[in-house]
């Protein structure tokens, strides 16, 4: 040949030709591959960098191990996987070699193979293969038992999978971004961009994607094209840039639309800096669009397809169309000797550009009888024998091909030819899964062979090679009409396309043994696809999933159409009747983080804080996540654990005072002159009763009786009431408020407004609670008389107007403070120094939970469940008797909630008082009964009380209020306890503390 | 509610330790307002216009402004309206001087703002805001409520290239970090 | 993801600012308290599921805030008109109640004709 | 029908594999069937297989309007576990799971049921509280479930990230290690090839477009695309269009169809041991044998039929997987796709006699259709043959919707402080 390496110091290896390509070797890199170290010029994907120094084996396949090499030259590729690493924790498995472009210290490597993928030890797969045809596991492994989980399962395990997945966290950033177009164009080739000019002449926002680091897809191989007089590549370089000078234009390559979804709506995914030799600290790994457009235009090409014939998978065979890009764009021959096998024209194209390179073709063996005449006559005068009704029908060489076999169609006479690279097209198949994944339906067209757009479900139109069309006058005209406005494009190339065949070639079936592959990275070989059909797998999707064609990486980019036409012929069915089956997004694989995004580490969810966390946290509170909010759980002090904190809180709060962050609860203003009518509808207890400046508690069920949320409401005035709900509920009982209101009862004149984060709360409670917060209120006399309990104010405290609450869910003399939240922790700060100075406590969230249930006051969502009535939870007494409507009013009479034995809250008193019951241990009446044993109920709440200085607990338990004083028993893992069942109060059962 | 004159407790706002990172692109937590959150029936909106001394807005996404006075339209019943300064200007008060039904709720302290401000101000939003921010369909003066990767906000379009981020106080953390986030990447 | 008309918004926005409130135009019954325990278990729990046009509830619960109603086809997901809450239920132009498909596998997985 | 075996294999090979016959026949309908079994997913055709098998009722057809398994069998996730609260859902999904462990015997068809474990993260004190309650139940009902510590949970589980600066740290673990996975596709096969050994017609591409009754309002048939076909009794068991099949018989059951997504990875070698699922923060993960991780992301918010949903319901997914996974951020999704689940108001399924006589619905197994498959097919065939439930099925009726007897597992779970 005679293109010779660039000179010796940078070895750019043997096989790039000098002269050729539109790489500049001013700018190289160095990577290893497998340990060797290689270079690479700016621009060169992994592929075309190994290719350049001869390197073709690069990986094992799925399951028979065998030795491939590189296939395409994009995004199809199903062979070239490998694991690509800039360090220990930027290591990314199953990298297409063909899309990953090299960067300056890439350390690569093949995979699924052991020891050496020259030499690998799974390669004996390939000679047992006639016991491991399509679905073979479905029929045996099977006995004992046992073995399946035990040793069959686990080596198949062992053997399956491609890449191994990264073991450190990725450090890299990801980022998202919103966006909005008038046209969205997927695919910068001839047809893409040419739609790109028309539509951006109509002033309309243009995004153009494309997935390859320049525009001008297939013009990347094609030389016979001339576009506005000018060779094609280059006349895409001079339109992207006029584009992109143009406001409303944005071009973004790196770049694939990998998913099309309703409503016009589209996801991207941008490789931003995986190329860069050294990607700066901050710059984004990959950025995800999410793109809304209002039309788009499919300009997505067309993928070459392989032909399906023996051994058609030796390192060293690969698309035509990708030799001759590697040979046009990156200045790399794939060989020095190659055949060509092809059911199509345009793989001659491909012979003469390497013929004129230098490159010595064997032969060109076409299965068809007529070839196109023009790339015949080419032929003739390049002197390149053209082989017409032939084929290949083997191929030889363990790690490259070394020879093809070929014989005359129909006949037994072969001869062998000696190539170091066979390049083969069996035609181009329509990318058409964007189209599919909008919901568009495809017809068959009998004439081309194949499926076409036909019915389109979004605004959304196909142009060039991915609607059918292939000649470059009509592809541009229908470019330009698609764009919706004007531009002038001459587009010409010198060779028609024609020709094309789908399924097994010559002497591939349908009655061989040999390995046909149709699907390359699943060893799918087209018996394997016979044998489904054999076995009664009549459909496309059965066969798919029974032979896996179409599933890995690639998802069937090449195989699909092949796949098909195998089992038509077996089915002797039109292709149309066997189906096709449904592409599904993404298009290529999306990388996890990409679609993370930002999302991660305190971005994954939002914590949300009360306005006295950070002093919270520097009294040493311990958080808990409730919901999405932090809360404090417990203060504890130096040398204490948590129960000895707690049990401090404890006797502190009720001998002393103790100070409760409450702010987490969720509050709503209800304002208007319905407010206490509208409350009456959404609450099972009475609130016209309730007078301005007094508060009562408020139970909350849906339609169907079951208590929904809880909390205590206060009237602030006629037409005002101050709303609070559990921490976790406060959004979904607004939006639940919202529904009624608007959809029910329009009629009310009342509107609700969340107001939780308006005010901090401090709760201030026990026996000295009035004397601690007594010096901060002013205008407002505080004592038992004026202020009794349930009772709430507006007034001022230090100076801020706040909302003062007496209640308690302690059961002690208890206040709530809610100030506007920035004056939070200023009021909390002050409050909190004269309380400890009386001897008082911080307490967290637990230490609320144990003086609660002391008191058997309950917490939804823990004693109760989504099934409890308020008469289980005992609080039927909340239940208005004389109302005649609330929600829940008809719910609650349903039979089986009114039924004897429903499960009833009670106490339980454990008969040994230092066993602490297990919250949510099951309780028996008869513990030696045999399994499946019947239960009773369960513990909702279950603690150490130092007040009562024993265990107490709470429990759901099957017509619980008769059985008090009886015992029953909790079956633990290794012991009965034996409880007495009581009523839920335990602790000043009188309730005279809370008046205090 | 009116503040009172000398309040004894300083305020702590949210956010009080951020600061805005890139120089292109200033991502900084607002002065504390004042706020109310404005319900109202349509025949009520001439007298609390009056009251308030500006046009409450009854176009959807749009706000206006008067006297250090702005009103958001969020729906068609409700306002956010924001009125400058940490004191407030009585907007609760003037409320109830235009004598109409309606129902206003002091919010100041519930909601806190991030002014986003410079070249890729947009970007930076739309880094986890679904909205389309191109002037065309987002002018100045434009506002709403939407959603801004997992938390709600209120946006208003302040200028060609800076917005104010309304965001509940607990909320706000996350928000600052994600609109850094965003500003970060906008500036690739 | 989908995108909803707002009628109160008069805009198309992202369903990332809306929630599904199910079926549309279910009167809660005037005298709830008295209707019979079927007639119970017909409002509260059984809804017509259709396979094709659907009338459901939006809440454009990070906008406006408002409930509204919205004619959909639950095959392929297009909205068919949206209006305001309160507004009767209205026909949709040319769309039948429930469409009749027979659908073979070509037809559900071939996406071909 | 052959005997499959590795022996049988092993004689294939020697030729070429050209003695496997079909795995089912497909024989053209007959007029009419003691039994019609509308839909031919896993439950429809387990149920022929069993109706043939304990019942002796061998005349009985399954009418599937596209290919077997296409529904909901084909697209979930195959997670298979039977620690549930209420003893009717323990009694439903603990019959599954025993004959799930004999599946592949009684079959002669290997579908690859894998007890890797199934564990539940707990990150929160009502977690905790909910799976101890779980767990207790399931002890003294005699299904295993148990207790991990976090540093328990990352020994069975090496990749969980146990930390305490993780946003919603791991406090503990459920784990029930009979749980695991299946191969789906294979259930569907197996259970067709030994129905249709027993003399089951399996009829596919076949749509019932209507229920024909007689003068007592009884079914007496079902009108198809290919024509009527008479019927003594009929079963629906059809996933994801429940509600339109009963909708013919004028029934109506309280279901709304959803779209349920799940994603894939590409292939990697074994990284992840077990099941691992996460209410908390929605989420759950396996490996198949393939090597793909399989994720089940949640559910769209809206009814539909149209078995897509929208993307953010994925990246919400894998916001939670690579919090919980931190390196699986590199990895990448290969394949999305979603299902129709029919849920019903208590997410407990329906499996019932119903107002019509000889019509019989098993419908509304939300999320648990596929481990249930066996079971549910099993007691459907026992309720289609007797007339009447089955005692492990008796509380799954249609009239508990008036009674307010719920069997409400996602109650049981509320979370509310």
């Amino acid at each position: 040949m005679s293109g010779s390496s660039h000179g010796s110091a940078k070895n750019l290896g043997a096989f790039r030709l000098k002269g050729a390509g539109r790489l500049t070797p001013a700018r190289t890199s160095r990577f290893t591959f497998d340990g060797k170290s290689y270079t690479a010029m700016e621009g060169d994907t992994v592929a075309s960098a190994l290719l350049a120094h001869g390197v073709h084996l690069v990986g094992r396949s799925f399951k028979y191990h065998r030795p491939r090499g590189i296939l395409s030259a994009g995004p199809e590729e199903p062979n070239a996987l490998l694991d690509v690493a800039r360090d220990s924790a930027r290591r990314q498995p199953n990298v297409r070699a063909t899309v990953q472009e090299v960067f300056d210290g890439a350390k690569i490597s093949s995979q699924n193979r052991w020891p050496s993928l020259a030499f690998d030890v799974g390669s004996v797969n390939n000679l047992l293969s006639p016991f491991f045809p399509a679905g073979f596991y479905y029929k045996t492994f099977k006995w004992p038992r046992e073995a399946w989980e035990k040793v069959y399962e686990p080596i198949i395990r062992r053997a399956a999978g491609l890449g191994v997945a990264p073991k450190e966290e990725d450090p890299d950033r990801y980022a998202n971004r919103f966006a909005h177009c008038d046209v969205l164009i997927a695919g910068a080739g001839l047809a893409g961009l040419t739609a790109a000019l028309s539509a951006a002449a109509t002033g309309a926002e243009v995004i153009l994607v494309d997935e390859q680091p320049q525009v001008g897809g297939a013009l990347h191989f094609e030389t016979s094209t001339t576009v506005d007089g000018k060779n094609g590549f280059d006349w895409a370089q001079e339109t992207a840039a006029k584009l992109a000078a143009m406001p409303n234009v944005r071009i973004l390559t790196r770049t694939t639309v990998f998913g099309y979804y309703n409503h016009g709506f589209l996801g991207l995914a941008e490789r931003v800096s995986d190329h860069l030799d050294r990607p700066g600290r901050e710059t984004p790994r990959e950025r995800l669009w999410q793109v809304r457009a209002k039309r788009v235009i499919l300009a997505t090409g067309a993928i070459e397809r392989h032909m399906v014939f023996a051994n058609n998978d030796r390192p060293g065979i690969m698309l035509a169309s990708a030799a001759r890009t590697f040979l046009n764009h990156y200045g790399v021959a794939v060989g020095r000797n190659v055949g060509v096998y092809t059911a199509h024209d345009s793989a001659y194209e491909a012979a003469f550009d390497l013929k004129r390179a230098g490159v010595s073709i064997a032969a060109i063996v076409d299965c068809r009888e007529q070839p196109g005449e023009a790339v015949l006559a080419e032929a003739r005068a390049l002197g390149i024998t053209v082989l017409t009704g032939h084929s290949v029908i083997d191929t030889t060489g363990r790690l490259r091909i070394k020879s093809m076999t070929v014989a005359r169609n129909g006949n037994m006479d072969i001869r062998k030819m000696a190539v170091d690279a066979l390049i083969v097209s069996a035609g181009w198949t329509p990318s058409v899964h964007l189209f599919s994944q909008s919901r568009g339906k495809l017809r068959w067209d009998e004439a081309s062979q194949r499926f076409l757009p036909d019915i389109y479900a979004q605004d959304c139109v196909s142009v060039g090679a991915c609607n059918g069309t292939d000649e470059t006058d009509l592809l541009v005209d229908e470019a330009i009409s698609a764009g919706g406005g004007a531009a002038s494009v001459n587009a010409e190339r010198r060779f028609g396309w024609s020709g094309g065949m789908i399924g097994a070639a010559e002497g591939a079936g349908p009655d061989t043994r040999v390995k046909a592959f149709v699907d390359f990275q699943h060893d799918v070989t087209a018996k394997d696809i016979r044998l489904a059909v054999r076995e009664g797998m009549h459909s496309i999707e059965h066969i798919k999933r029974f032979t896996t064609n179409g599933m890995a990486s690639d998802q069937g980019k090449l195989s699909n159409m092949h796949g098909l036409a195998i089992a038509a012929e077996m089915l002797d069915r039109p292709i149309p009747q066997v189906g096709l089956t449904t592409f599904r997004a993404p298009y290529t694989p999306v990388t996890y983080g990409t679609l993370v995004a930002h999302s991660r580490g305190e971005l994954f969810d939002p914590a949300r804080k009360t306005p006295m966390h950070d002093l919270e946290a520097a009294e040493g509170a311990e958080f808990e996540d409730v919901g999405n909010w932090k809360r404090a759980w417990y203060f504890p002090k130096r040398g204490e654990d948590m129960a000895s904190a707690v049990n401090r809180e404890c006797r502190t709060v009720r001998d002393v005072a103790g100070v409760f962050d409450a702010s987490t609860l969720g509050k709503i203003e209800v304002v208007g002159p319905d407010a206490a009518q509208f409350l009456n509808l959404l609450y099972t207890n009475a609130w016209d009763t309730l007078k301005p400046g007094r508060c009562r508690y408020g139970i909350m069920t849906r339609e169907d009786g079951f208590v929904y949320d809880d909390g205590v409401v206060g009237r602030l005035a006629e037409d005002r009431f101050h709303v609070t709900t559990t921490t976790g509920g406060a959004p979904r009982v607004l939006h639940h408020m919202e529904d009624y209101l608007q959809t029910e009862f329009p009629h009310l004149k009342v509107w609700l407004t969340s107001t939780t984060e308006q005010w901090a709360v401090i709760a201030v409670q026990g026996p000295k609670a009035r004397e601690i917060i007594q010096p901060f209120v002013e205008g407002l006399d505080i004592s038992n008389e004026a202020f009794p309990h349930m009772s709430v104010a507006e007034c001022a405290v230090m100076g801020v107007p706040a909302r003062l609450f007496r209640m308690s869910f302690t059961g002690e003399l208890g206040f709530e403070v809610n100030v506007p939240a920035d004056y939070g922790p200023a009021v909390w700060t002050a409050i909190w120094e004269r309380a400890k100075s009386m001897g008082a406590c911080l307490y967290g969230t637990e230490t609320m939970h144990v003086l609660r249930a002391e008191k058997g006051y309950i917490i939804v969502g823990q004693d109760t469940d989504g099934t409890v009535t308020p008469d289980d939870a005992g609080l039927g007494w909340a239940v208005s008797k004389k109302k005649t409507d609330f929600v829940g009013i008809r719910g609650l009479k349903r039979p089986d909630l009114v039924r004897d034995g429903r499960k009833q809250l009670v106490g339980l008193l454990t008969n040994r008082p230092s066993d602490v019951l297990e919250e949510g241990a099951q309780i028996v009446a008869d513990p030696n009964q045999p399994k499946p044993m019947t239960m009773l109920g369960h513990v909702t709440s279950a603690y150490w009380s130092e007040n009562c200085g024993r265990s107490i607990a709470m429990a759901l338990v099957a017509g619980g209020r008769s059985r008090i004083g009886q015992t029953l028993y909790v079956p633990m893992k290794d012991r009965t306890i034996a409880v007495e069942v009581t009523d839920t109060v335990f602790f000043d059962k009188e309730g005279g503390r809370i008046h205090g | 509610m009116a503040e009172m004159s000398s309040p004894a407790a300083a305020r702590t706002l949210a956010l009080s330790g951020v600061r805005g990172r890139a120089a292109s692109l200033a991502v900084t937590p607002a002065a504390p307002a004042e706020r109310i959150s404005l319900r109202a029936r349509s025949e009520d909106v001439a007298a609390l216009s009056a009251a308030l001394g500006l046009e409450l807005p009854t176009r959807p996404k749009t706000s206006a402004a008067n006297n250090g006075r702005t009103a958001h339209w969020l729906g068609p019943d409700e306002w956010l309206v924001i009125g400058e300064g940490e004191k407030g200007s009585g907007l609760m008060a003037a409320c109830v001087a235009s004598g109409v039904l309606h129902s206003a709720v002091d919010v100041s302290h519930r909601n806190t703002a991030i002014l986003v401000e410079g070249a890729g101000a947009a970007a930076a939003i739309n880094a986890g805001c679904p909205l389309d921010l191109s002037l065309k369909a987002f002018p100045v003066g434009a506002c709403t409520r939407t959603i801004f990767g997992k938390v709600e906000i209120v946006l208003l379009r302040t200028g060609e290239e800076s917005f104010r981020v309304e965001v509940w106080r607990s909320f706000s953390d996350y928000a600052y970090a994600l609109l850094a986030e965003g500003a970060l990447d906008a500036t690739f | 993801m989908l995108l909803i008309h707002c009628p109160y918004c008069e805009e198309d926005r992202s369903e990332l600012e809306f929630r599904w409130a199910g079926e549309a135009h279910i009167a809660r019954p005037d005298a709830i308290a008295d209707i019979t325990d079927e007639e119970f278990a017909e409002y509260f729990f059984l809804r017509n599921n259709e396979k094709g046009l659907t009338y459901e509830r939006w809440r454009h619960i990070h906008g406006c805030g408002r409930f509204f109603n919205a004619a959909r086809d639950t095959v392929s997901d297009r909205f068919l008109m949206t209006y305001k809450a309160g507004l009767p239920k209205r026909p949709v132009p040319g769309v039948s109640a429930t469409e009749k498909t027979v659908e073979t596998y070509e037809q559900t997985e071939g996406d071909a004709r | 029908m052959r005997k499959y075996s590795v022996f049988a294999l092993a004689r294939e090979a020697l030729r070429a594999h050209k003695g496997w016959d079909a795995q089912w026949s497909s024989p053209e309908p007959r007029s009419s069937y003691d039994v019609i079994i509308v839909g031919g997913g896993g439950h429809g055709l387990g149920a022929a297989y069993y109706l043939a098998k304990e019942h002796g009722i061998t005349n009985v057809a399954v009418l599937e309007k596209g290919w077997l398994g296409g529904g909901n069998t084909g697209r979930n996730t195959t997670i298979i576990r039977s620690n549930y609260l209420y003893e009717e859902s323990m009694d439903m999904y603990e019959h599954s799971l025993k004959l799930w462990e004999g599946l592949s015997q009684d079959l002669n068809y290997n579908v690859m049921y894998s007890p890797r474990g199934v564990m539940m993260l707990s990150h929160n004190t009502h977690d905790m509280q909910s799976f101890k309650r779980h767990i207790n139940a399931n002890r003294l009902y005699g299904i295993d479930n148990e207790w991990l510590t976090p540093e328990q949970a990352k020994a069975y589980c090496p990749p969980l990230d146990i930390s305490k600066t993780a946003r919603y740290p791991i406090n503990g673990a459920a784990l029930q290690k009979r749980g695991g996975t299946a191969r789906h596709d294979a259930v569907a096969w197996g259970y067709a090839r030994a129905a249709s050994d027993r003399g089951v017609h399996i009829i596919q591409n076949t749509e019932v477009t209507g229920i024909r009754r007689g003068p007592d309002g009884e079914v007496t048939g079902v009108e198809t695309n290919r024509g009527f076909i008479g019927a003594k009794k009929i079963g629906v068991s059809a996933a994801g269009h429940s509600s339109v099949v009963m909708e013919m018989a004028g029934v109506r059951v309280p279901l709304a169809s959803n779209p349920l997504q799940a994603l894939v990875s590409e292939p990697l070698k074994p990284i992840f041991p077990c099941v691992v699922m996460s209410n908390t923060v929605h989420a759950y993960i396996s490996q198949s044998d393939k090597g793909e991780l399989v994720i089940g992301a949640g559910t769209d918010q809206y009814n539909s039929y149209s078995q897509t949903g929208g993307l953010q319901i994925i990246t919400h997914t894998l916001d939670a997987i690579c919090e919980l996974f931190p390196m699986f951020r590199r990895v990448k999704m290969m394949r999305q796709w979603g299902g129709i689940t029919d849920n019903t108001p208590d997410r407990s399924a329906i499996q019932s006699v119903t107002p019509v006589p000889g019509l019989f619905v098993n419908c509304g197994w939300g999320t648990g259709g596929f481990k249930a498959t066996p079971g549910s097919a099993n007691l459907f065939a026992h309720l289609i043959a007797k007339g009447e439930p089955h005692k492990l099925a008796a509380g799954l009726t249609l009239d508990r919707f008036r009674t307010g007897r719920l069997i409400d597992e996602a109650a049981a779970a509320a979370v509310a402080h």
